[in-house]
């Protein structure tokens, strides 16, 4: 796979990912892997499902790492997002910075999943024991400036 | 002519996920308020807008060839 | 494997690590993955020692765990450990945190590797072109009061 | 009887892992001042102390059985 900002269907190797990034000018690596969780707010996940708008979320995924480039300097980043039906602890999004320290490999991959949750057209809908919906709580969590995405993001995970 | 994206609960409510109009010079605002109002969409007004893949203004004007997608807020991640 | 926190002479398996912790009560993981870096400071390194006192630094890791468990409640950490020969790129260690919420990971990952580097007793040598030493800046970059490990590390990766 | 543990730049000086001796009752630092001086450890100073892999003070006194280890400044990760 040559991609290193890539949408699938299929599950996520985490060392795929991973490996994009590790090189000898890195002495850090930070992953960060979204999993599904099965209780929110007391309330029983059963499945997701994820849809994407696939062609602008891998562009917008490399924005997020260039980016990255720019605040960070010396990092290299590697992301993955999966569609479709996901299970209880089936991995959702991987993230892997690669800097020299790693003070930096922290903040750009936190930095990385904050941007995901703000402006990368990805849903998911959750499917509880008594219903369905999809989620995307930005209206009530952020502000919008003529809609187009700004601000942080307060959703779970 | 444009094709029109729909996703998520927006996809849902139109029934399908592409819609292609026979229409350019158009503002996205008119697409919404005229060419979609048969939609009935309530929850279009919360969706970002982009225009060939990257965000955009309401009242950025659309030519043929254009692809406008609505993106009702994202929850990736 | 059933130890969450481990030393070992082989290669670590990110898979392992991770999977030790993946749980349906979270949402987010934050790894940790520390690689040998090439160059430090302009000096190249041909390759790196690790040495550890396994036993007690087991018992320390397994404490880094009892700690991010105290400070960030719902947590389940596992870090693993190499020792001997490590060359460039290599994983020198994987430190894997879940939790349900991801603010927490990013917080309780970044904290289990600054303990790890003020107080896991794991010493590495390197091996320059020119020369080997074995590193430990502590006198120099923290405090020490009556030699037991206290204060914040300054060291690279 | 108690075993020393040395690591690091600490076990190259020593020449070995671990040295057994034939004395108890003592305090660390009557160890590192007295029974440990033959070797001139530079550094031992610098080292933290482990009795039973437990991090200790200078002032623990050392009885039978003890394994005591000199943890030179770490750096692992």
């Amino acid at each position: 796979m040559e991609k290193n900002f890539w949408i699938t269907n299929e599950a996520i190797e985490i060392n795929d990912v991973v490996n994009k990034v590790v090189r000898p000018e890195a002495g850090a690596v930070n992953t960060f892997i979204g999993t599904v969780r099965e209780f929110t707010k007391g309330k029983r996940t059963l499945y997701l499902e994820y849809q994407a708008y696939a062609s602008m979320a891998e562009k917008k995924l490399e924005e997020i790492g260039r980016e990255i480039d720019q605040k960070w300097g010396d990092a290299k980043t590697a992301i993955a997002h999966r569609t479709g039906r996901l299970d209880i602890s089936d991995i959702a999004v991987v993230i892997a910075v690669s800097t020299p320290h790693r003070k930096d490999a922290f903040e750009a991959s936190r930095y990385a999943i904050e941007r995901i949750k703000e402006m990368v057209p990805i849903w998911k809908k959750e499917n509880w024991e008594d219903g369905t919906l999809w989620i995307g709580d930005q209206k009530e969590t952020k502000s919008y400036k003529e809609n187009t995405p700004i601000g942080e993001d307060h959703t779970n995970d | 002519m444009i094709d029109v994206l729909f996703f998520a609960e927006l996809q849902e409510a139109v029934g399908q996920e592409k819609v292609s109009l026979q229409i350019e010079g158009i503002t996205v605002k008119d697409l919404k308020t005229k060419w979609l109002a048969e939609y009935e969409l309530d929850n279009i007004d919360d969706a970002m807008v982009a225009v060939n893949e990257e965000y955009a203004q309401e009242d950025t004007v659309l030519a043929s060839g254009d692809v406008i997608a609505f993106i009702p807020p994202v929850s990736g991640g």
